[in-house]
């Protein structure tokens, strides 16, 4: 049967020995766990934050919908999202992912695949605040991270 | 029916959210697009670009030709850039 | 110019946070961390501790060499490596991959393939000891794991 | 010449390296191998297997057929299980 996943919409930050350690305390079947962290860029060095803004109650329903995909389709022994909203400083952490399961591959592709889907499928949507005022509006949503989900196309 | 924003979108119609009852000939979310734009300037901004609009119905993602009887909350927003 | 690795052969366990910590720390180019944790299993609750045993010096060589070769491969800002030796006990950590990127595709790659090269290449052997005393023998090769390689040729 | 063993080619061997030099007809590891395997039981175990061991000189992976001339530390050992 397939695991439950674990799905957290919140705007603190995590830590990922602690959220790893919740999915590996006490067990002997894991034999690799993938932790996936997704953090605010800002090579140009213009940004005071990124603002992340969610639809609540689907965000973690939608979340929750292509996490229970990723856990019908690989073996896993555990999985977590963490999706943060609100603003969010250059340099700091977004989103995590993190697959757990007897084996590496499992883990690895459950992992890519959760964020390939959250990308393009979970509500959220940044805008760019800039340190010298205002902001450069909402970031556009990237042709290849639409591309990026045919391959796990199933035949 | 809530009719909600978020983003651009949001920003544009100058709303959250509110709550209408479209007309019975509304059948459709591209009906409902239609509508919603003639309402007044601000909607018709945010619907003008009606292709780049993404939907949802009570909280699951829709295309534009899903129907909407006995939807309680419509969405309607920029495609997403999570993760 | 590619990233130069950062590659621990020790008997002493790591902590997740600490090490990404090492390679995000201060930097705003880093939009993807993925780390890979190898673990001790035993789901037949048979196992006392894994023993590793290692070629000390060439271990490390090895790793850095694989290390280099996924830090020209893909773009990368940083690259960690533990490997630990010794005896582990069932549940607890073997092995540590850590890629870091400005995008999330390069930082899967890179810690998939070091993980796929580390379990045919890196010089150490798995010995199973067992509760009810004595061993169960040297762990063998997989095949499949030898297989693996292949998918990273390239034309 | 150094050589070193481990892992099962380690134990059946009964030692973890030795110093030796081989006569001038030893050019290969395969004829290392050979070689090694008539001095006594214990390293006639160890290399009964010969397909099945992997080799390094002075710390790099080599093939069989790779030549020793130059070879400061040559390592016998079973295929690796790392990670």
């Amino acid at each position: 049967m397939a695991i439950e996943p674990t799905v957290r919409v919140q705007a603190d930050n995590f830590d990922l020995t602690a959220e790893t350690g919740k999915l590996t305390a006490d067990r002997f079947d894991i034999g690799a766990v993938v932790t996936f962290t997704g953090l605010c860029r800002d090579e140009g060095g213009q940004l005071s934050a990124l603002e992340l803004e969610h639809y609540p109650g689907m965000a973690e329903a939608e979340i929750t919908r292509i996490a229970r995909q990723a856990a019908q389709r690989w073996s896993l022994t555990g999985l977590t999202v963490i999706h943060r909203h609100g603003k969010i400083a250059p340099g700091e952490n977004i989103v995590l992912v993190i697959a757990a399961s007897a084996h590496r591959q499992a883990a690895f592709d459950a992992a890519n695949y959760l964020m390939d889907f959250l990308k393009t499928r979970a509500p959220f949507w940044k805008k760019e605040h800039l340190k010298a005022g205002g902001d450069k509006g909402w970031v556009d949503a990237k042709d290849h991270d639409e591309e990026a989900l045919t391959r796990w196309d199933q035949s | 029916m809530i009719i909600r924003y978020f983003a651009w979108v949001r920003e544009k119609a100058g709303r959250e959210e509110e709550t209408l009852s479209p007309p019975e000939t509304v059948k459709t979310v591209a009906d409902l697009i239609a509508y919603l734009a003639t309402i007044d300037d601000n909607h018709a901004a945010a619907f003008e670009e009606a292709n780049a609009i993404r939907v949802a119905i009570d909280q699951e993602h829709v295309e534009h030709d899903a129907l909407i009887a006995g939807a309680r909350e419509v969405a309607f927003f920029p495609p997403m850039t999570g993760g």
